[in-house]
């Protein structure tokens, strides 16, 4: 099958993605309370990725894409790594949780913890993954006969 | 100097390591390098001699493996130094010949480096008084015998001598080796010295010394593991005469010395070794008789002379002890010498066989001379070395009334006589013309010094001990006390027996028509018994081994993957199970059917596990998985764990589409294949996995003794810095399995990357077709 | 963990398993994914019965399900996910390259059973 | 101590990411690769060191305590592993560089190669049960990648096998482990061997069994080995080589760990007996069946997984310490052997017995580096093998085990037999026309290195041994492995 990129799609995304993106960010932020976190939050921006590749194809994935796919599989570890040896640097212990609190006017007081960090690192390799999906697999698609 | 015998050794692996790393032009330079050790190990050898004979042996503890009994510690006493002098002394005459043998484009140099080595192993087995450092220089002496064999590696003849040599050797020696370790723990100790002066006795001691005989006997070449001797003569000259006449050959009957003062006594000691030995004699001598190959004539010889040396020590007293000692020195003598007139004959005359050679006597008569003295030596002809040992042996052998054995000894060793002069006469006679073949003999030019200079001394030496067997009988009896060598024993019995037998050789030579006529005979009883050769025996079982490889390996590894995934089911849960059943494993009391929802639930997901199965279209599977994942997610909902439910939405969701870019490219309905496995052996497989996890679900449920750790997580998450406990762990508690789980995907994404990204641009490559691809 | 609960997980693992024992890739996986579904409902049995979210403050913790076993579900989902990914880019991969959806025999192991069959017939 | 034993963990994962964030970039790869490697096995050495002067060093990951978080637990034995497997991860990734073939420049490798060190030194050092499928997993996503990453017909179709295997092996893995947890309530391995000591006994040794067997597929055990062979050999030579060295023994050491931690049993298990015997036997039956360097080779890496089996199936201090010295053996030798494959296959164009001949005459260099490792694999004396036999035999003897030690003294002779068919086949002979080309003198000098470590490990054989010996008193009696983890981490 062949997909060709619709108007109804065209549109729908152009409503939906941002929504998505935006949505899988607010559930990575609030998951250490609510259910959610970096894999759920990554994997729904995956999703917003998915509608992207429905309607305008791999192309449209890497044009959207800020960053290749494998350099944000590195960089989400290097982030998840690097909050992880942070403790052990500091003399706590690998893995060890550090905070931070900030206070944001229009959202309230958050506390960034090293653990958001590290879960951002994960939603970054998930989002990774599925870019990589759907960039490589998805690209033989539209060439194939 | 106590260590000095250890280094001697030492130096012999060295300068091994030197001549290899040497270029392989500089001959010369080999020589002198291979020599040095050798040198160095006759100067502490004559050092040492003095003490030594006194006994006071030179003792150095050199320890490797304690905690496993071993050591190379040193005993340097007389048995030690005879063997290191022989073996030093004539190794030295084999490398000055080895130079002069080997063609200018043959590889000297490595050809010296195993020389060396093998003479520096068979030091060690001579100097060590660990049995399982005894074992190391026994299995290093295998295995540059191994690379000696073969050296002529071009020839398929060569691989397999040498491959029959290191592979009967080397399962005497893990026979051996096992022997060792239970006579290490009924010792105590591995210390030789030590086990041999306080024996241990029982039937492990028992069980050891049959095993250790396995070692010896394969080492010397007796029956019925002789046959790889004769097919080692694929070796170089040079190397057979140093190996398959002095040296390693004659490990087992050392070894065998070692042992006898401590259980020659034992029950099992003189049956079997005199009966090994004096079988082996007797084969070996009527063997020779059959050869037409010069070396081969020698071999068999060897075989026979090394029965004889073993049908001694299996007598066990001190007497036949020094007998065998001193026979086996004056075998060193004669038979190296033999050996080396051979190559040099064969050097010369690009042949060796004796139906090919004629005139060679009157051409060379110093060769002659030599290969006459050696020959009388080992048909124990007086005034040689040989007629003093064989003397003292008979002496022996009356003595003790050992008449059976004397009885064996003399047929064997009036057939020695014979096959010597069948040697002398082959070799050097002249023949009536045949028309068969071309006689090759009077064209044939003076070999060069190297070869005839080394025979010649060792001839000499043969004769020179001979006329002065005190010499060898001072070290010998220091050895082992109880005999004398003498140059004339005056007339009496044993005189007589020796000159019986020697006109007994004589006479089976002068009638060789009776001779053949009898040997045709017995092969014929033989094979009317089907008794199986020893050669035969070797090649049926090589064989056999090869086949059951093949056919096991067929079996098990038969390639196909799903019968691999079969068997790796069944038996990984049947164990387990089978073992609860063993254990007496109660069935628990059944826990509640579960709400109606989750009852719902559960038929909703068989129902679409079993849609799954019968889909025909593979796109209808994939998204029927997707419904068994979504039904999963509600699970899931009921549980109470809502992340888990939104991640497998998702997953699903992903994993869907993912499928569908695959199955985009695939047929859509599934081809029907031949199934390897039926369709009842696949739904029997099923089953019992599935009744497996159920049923261990069950048993598992609701035994515990201690409540969970989760209880605390919830306590402990707030302080964490979060409500959700679920993400708390994930992110904090147990971060490190998500740091792990990350990688995962890393590296699938890589992979991912790796495959299909290459899709363009690896064409080209893929057209070369891998080693797989061009075998089918 | 209910009797339904070990009774599903157990006809999961049957399919999965049967699907398995043959060779069409895409099969393989899907029995594979179902195998995978089968394992993750018996972690998750193990933490014992159903119970309300673990989110702290939404209800009496007494009700709670067990986190733990939730949390190594969460895990062995995701990675399941990296993995068939992964795997389905190498049924892709082997399609581009031999036009088939089959795991062949082995045949280095096929030539040696030959050789067997051969010398036994 | 608390760094020293997070860090073997933590280096490869750091090297994962930025060998990733590199990965437009060869020369910066390796460079992160190779400082990596080198310093997870100085590493090692240090906390081998510290582990055995100081006793088990457990680190609380993150801060909490096990059982609530995961802990690593460095004892003698994962220390001594740690320090085998970098060893052979680092020649191997120099042997990789030095190939100068496209497998390693596919920029796939080094990120991977670093995952696989990630999974396997997080197997050896969790004492976490469900960490350790975590690490398992890692470790065999890494294999899947780097099996396929040439991406190549004959890989792929070997790779099938395999990665169906091992995901039927996870499978089993995570329901084993959905058992325990019911069975127990936790998965903290140090509060397993606690809790498990009440569960009943009948389901305790059941259990037990399952995850034997499970790790007896990684570890490819008899009969659930059949797979390894078909996938190994037609790999990159610097993969199967790794994956030779360390795959199976992971296998092997989460089954002594399991074993001895977890379940232990009470005295010899003659059943454990009988498959090692047959694992070793099956084994070397099949590499003589076979006509190929990597397909012998790899058959071996069967038969002497059943030397290791049989080590533990003695179940005394003795047994398991010889265990424990043939599996670090095992990890050198293992890894030469596959290089030197790597270097037949490089010198002459191809790996097939039939085709290759001569090499002793015109690489002798490649001859000098085979004959110790074969003869030390087949367990000749004086290298690492003899030594690691010996051990067994005494300790076989010792345990009255007679039977079984007799046949694993007769699989040594069969092993020998084939290395021999290897020498005959492929140095001896007149060399043949088709002799590729000279490989490169960092490859040779990679194994050659490699070889004097497995040479090193035989004549140091005495302190290694009592090393093992204290490793294997440890895991006999776990307590102090126990109270380290429980007892408070840093």
């Amino acid at each position: 099958m062949r997909f060709r990129p619709s108007l109804l799609l065209d549109v729908g995304a152009r409503s939906m993605v941002p929504t998505l993106v935006l949505v899988s960010l607010y559930v990575l932020v609030v998951g250490h309370d609510e259910p959610g976190g970096g894999f759920i939050g990554g994997l729904l921006a995956g999703v917003a990725l998915l509608v992207v590749f429905l309607a305008g194809g791999a192309a449209q994935v890497s044009r959207v894409l800020p960053i290749d796919p494998l350099t944000m599989v590195g960089a989400g570890m290097s982030v998840a790594v690097a909050t992880s040896v942070a403790g052990m640097v500091l003399g706590a212990g690998l893995l060890d949780a550090g905070k931070l609190e900030l206070d944001l006017a229009w959202i309230g007081k958050i506390s960034v913890g090293s653990t958001l960090v590290f879960d951002a690192g994960v939603y970054l390799v998930v989002v990774g993954l599925v870019a990589m999906v759907l960039t490589r697999l998805g690209a033989r698609e539209e060439t194939a006969p | 100097m106590t260590s000095w015998p250890f280094l001697v050794v030492a130096a012999h692996f060295v300068g091994a390591a030197v001549l290899l790393a040497m270029p392989r032009r500089s001959r010369r330079a080999a020589v002198v390098v291979a020599l040095a050790p050798m040198a160095a190990a006759v100067v502490m050898a004559a050092l040492a001699a003095g003490a030594v004979i006194d006994g006071d042996p030179v003792t150095a503890d050199i320890s490797w493996l304690p905690a496993l009994g071993v050591s190379l510690d040193v005993r340097f006493d007389a048995l030690a130094l005879i063997f290191t002098f022989a073996i030093a002394a004539i190794g030295m005459a084999i490398i000055t010949y080895a130079a002069g043998y080997f063609a200018p484009e043959a590889d000297l140099r490595r050809f010296l480096a195993l020389l060396v080595g093998f003479a520096g192993a068979m030091m060690g087995i001579a100097i060590t008084d660990n049995l399982f450092g005894l074992f190391v220089f026994w299995e290093l002496t295998t295995v540059t015998s191994y690379l000696l064999v073969g050296f002529q590696d071009e020839k398929g003849s060569a691989r397999a001598a040498a491959l029959h040599a290191i592979l009967t050797t080397s399962l005497g020696g893990l026979a051996m080796l096992g022997g060792f370790v239970l006579l290490f723990q009924a010792a105590g100790t591995a210390t030789l010295s030590e086990i041999v002066a306080s024996p241990p006795s029982g039937t492990t001691t028992t069980v050891a010394l049959v095993l250790i005989f396995l070692g010896a006997f394969t080492k010397s070449a007796q029956a019925p593991f002789h046959f790889w001797l004769p097919g080692a003569m694929a070796a170089p000259t040079p190397a057979s005469a140093y190996l398959h006449s002095a040296t390693m050959v004659k490990a087992g009957v050392l070894l065998l010395l070692r042992l006898a003062p401590g259980f020659a006594a034992t029950g099992v000691w003189t049956p079997v070794v005199l009966t090994v030995g004096l079988a082996t004699m007797m084969i070996g001598a009527w063997r020779a008789l059959r050869q037409t190959d010069l070396k081969l004539i020698l071999a068999y010889g060897t075989v026979s002379q090394l029965g004889f040396m073993t049908a001694l020590v299996g007598l066990g007293s001190p007497v036949m002890l020094h007998a065998a000692l001193a026979v086996l020195v004056a075998h060193a003598l004669f038979k190296s010498t033999l050996f080396l007139v051979v190559g040099a004959i064969d050097h010369q005359a690009g042949t060796r066989d004796i139906r090919v050679l004629s005139g060679l006597g009157r051409r060379l008569p110093w060769l002659a001379l030599i290969a006459v003295l050696a020959a009388a030596s080992m048909a124990g002809v007086a005034p040689l070395l040989g007629f003093a040992t064989k003397e003292a042996a008979v002496a022996a052998l009356l003595d003790e009334h050992a008449w059976i054995a004397l009885a064996v000894i003399s047929v064997a060793s009036a057939l020695t006589a014979t096959y010597a002069l069948r040697f002398v006469f082959g070799a050097f006679g002249t023949k009536p013309p045949s028309g068969e073949v071309d006689h090759v003999g009077p064209e044939v030019a003076a070999p060069g010094p190297t070869l005839w200079g080394p025979p010649a001394l060792l001839g000499a030496a043969g004769l020179v001990f001979g006329i002065v067997p005190g010499a060898v009988d001072a070290v010998v009896s220091a050895a082992a006390p109880g005999g004398k060598l003498v140059l004339w024993p005056g007339w009496n019995l044993a005189l007589g027996v020796s000159i019986a037998i020697i006109a007994a050789g004589v006479a089976i030579y002068a009638a060789p028509a009776a001779l053949a006529h009898l040997q045709h005979r017995v092969a014929a009883r033989l094979a009317a018994l089907h008794v199986p050769s020893a050669e035969g025996s070797y090649r049926w079982l090589i064989d056999m081994l090869n086949r059951v490889a093949d056919r096991v390996t067929g079996i098990t590894q038969n390639g196909s993957l799903p019968v691999y995934i079969g068997v790796i089911l069944i038996t990984t849960l049947t164990v387990p199970a089978a073992a609860w059943i063993g254990a007496g494993g109660a069935l628990p009391q059944l826990p509640p059917l579960g709400s109606a929802a989750e009852i719902a639930l559960g038929v909703f997901v068989a129902v679409v596990a079993i849609a799954v199965l019968r889909a025909k279209r593979r796109l209808a599977a994939v998204i029927l998985l997707g419904g068994v994942g979504y039904s999963i997610a509600g699970v899931f909902v009921l549980f109470g764990a809502p992340d888990l439910a939104l991640t497998l939405l998702l997953v699903e969701t992903v994993t869907v589409a993912v499928f569908a870019f695959v199955l985009g490219r695939l047929p859509r309905r599934f081809e029907e294949q031949p199934w390897r496995l039926g369709r009842a052996m696949r739904a029997g497989v099923a089953l019992v996995v599935g009744g497996f996890v159920t049923a261990a679900a069950l048993v598992t449920n609701g035994i515990r003794t201690a409540p969970p750790v989760a209880d605390v997580y919830v306590e402990l998450a707030p302080d964490a810095g979060g409500r959700n406990v679920v993400n708390v762990i994930l992110t904090d508690f147990r971060a490190l399995d998500t740091l792990g789980e990350i990688t995962v995907i890393a590296a699938a994404a890589v992979g991912i990357g790796a495959l299909v990204m290459r899709t363009r641009t690896q064409r080209r490559t893929d057209d070369v077709p891998d080693t797989a691809r061009e075998a089918a | 963990m209910s009797i339904t609960l070990a009774v599903t997980a157990g006809i999961l693992f049957a399919a999965g398993t049967y699907l398995v024992l043959q060779r069409l890739l895409t099969r393989i996986v899907v029995g594979l994914g179902l195998m995978a579904h089968g394992a993750n409902l018996i972690l998750l049995g193990a933490g014992g019965e159903p119970g309300a979210p673990p989110i702290v403050g939404t209800a009496d913790p007494a009700t709670f399900g067990d986190p733990l076993p939730q949390a190594l579900v969460l895990t062995a989902i995701v990675i399941t996910f990296g993995v068939t990914a992964f795997l389905l880019a190498l049924a892709y991969r082997s399609w581009a390259l031999t036009a088939e959806d089959t795991v062949e025999d082995d045949i280095e192991d096929r030539r040696i059973a030959e050789l067997r069959r051969r010398e036994h017939p | 101590m608390n760094v020293l034993a997070s860090l073997p963990v933590a280096i490869p994962f750091a090297a994962v990411g930025l060998t990733l964030l590199a990965w437009r970039r060869l020369a910066l790869q390796r460079a992160i690769s190779i400082a990596a490697t080198a310093g997870s096995l100085g590493v090692a050495v240090a906390l081998l060191i510290a582990v055995d002067t100081d006793g088990v060093a457990a680190v609380a990951v993150g801060g909490w305590e096990a059982p609530i978080g995961i802990a690593l637990v460095a004892d003698r034995l994962s220390a001594l592993m740690l320090v085998a497997a970098g060893a052979a991860l680092l020649g191997v990734l120099v042997f990789a560089v030095a190939q100068r073939d496209t497998d390693e420049a596919l920029r796939a490798f080094h990120p991977v190669y670093q995952t696989l060190a990630a999974g396997v030194a997080l197997a050896f050092l969790t004492g976490d049960l469900f960490t350790l499928f975590v690490a398992f997993e890692i470790m065999l996503t890494a294999s899947y990648v780097l099996i396929t990453h040439r991406a190549r017909a004959g890989d792929v179709r070997a790779t099938m096998t395999y990665v169906v295997v091992g995901l039927i092996a996870s499978a089993l893995f995570l329901v084993g482990v959905g058992f325990v947890y019911a069975a127990t309530g936790t998965v903290n391995m140090a509060d397993l061997s606690l809790r498990l000591a009440d569960v009943d006994p009948a389901v305790r040794t059941a259990l037990g069994w399952l995850f034997f067997m499970v790790f007896g597929i990684k570890a490819a055990i008899f009969p659930l080995f059949f797979w390894l062979p078909d996938s190994y050999p037609t790999a990159p030579t610097p993969v199967t080589a790794i994956f030779a060295g360390l795959l199976t023994k992971v296998g092997v050491y989460a089954i002594i760990r399991t074993q001895t931690l977890l379940f232990p049993v009470e005295g010899a298990s003659t059943f454990m007996l009988l498959i090692a015997g047959l694992t070793m036997v099956v084994g070397v039956l099949g590499a003589i069946a076979q006509g190929d360097i990597k397909r012998i080779l790899s058959f071996h890496i069967v038969s002497q997984i059943g030397y290791m089996i049989m080590g533990l199936g003695f179940f005394t201090v003795a047994g398991i310490a010889a265990a424990v010295l043939f599996v670090v053996h095992q990890i050198v030798v293992k890894t030469v052997m596959f290089l030197v494959g790597g270097l037949v296959e490089t010198a002459s164009g191809t790996g097939r017995l039939r085709d290759v001949d001569g090499l002793l005459h015109r690489f002798p260099v490649i001859a000098v580096l085979f004959l110790p490792a074969a003869l030390s694999l087949a367990g000749l004396p004086p290298f690492s093998g003899f030594v690691g036999k010996l051990a067994l035999v005494e300790a076989g003897f010792d345990a009255g085990r007679w039977v079984v030690v007799g046949v694993s003294l007769f699989a040594s002779l069969l092993t020998l037999f084939s290395m021999t068919k290897i020498w005959a086949g492929a140095f001896w002979g007149a060399p043949s026309a088709n002799l590729v080309r000279r490989p490169p003198s960092t490859m040779l000098a990679a194994t050659g290195a490699l070889v004097v470590l497995s040479v090193a490990i035989g004549i140091a054989g005495q302190p290694l041994l009592e090393l093992a010996t204290r490793a294997a008193s440890d895991l006999l009696d776990p307590a102090a492995y126990v109270a380290a983890t429980l007892g408070g981490g840093a």
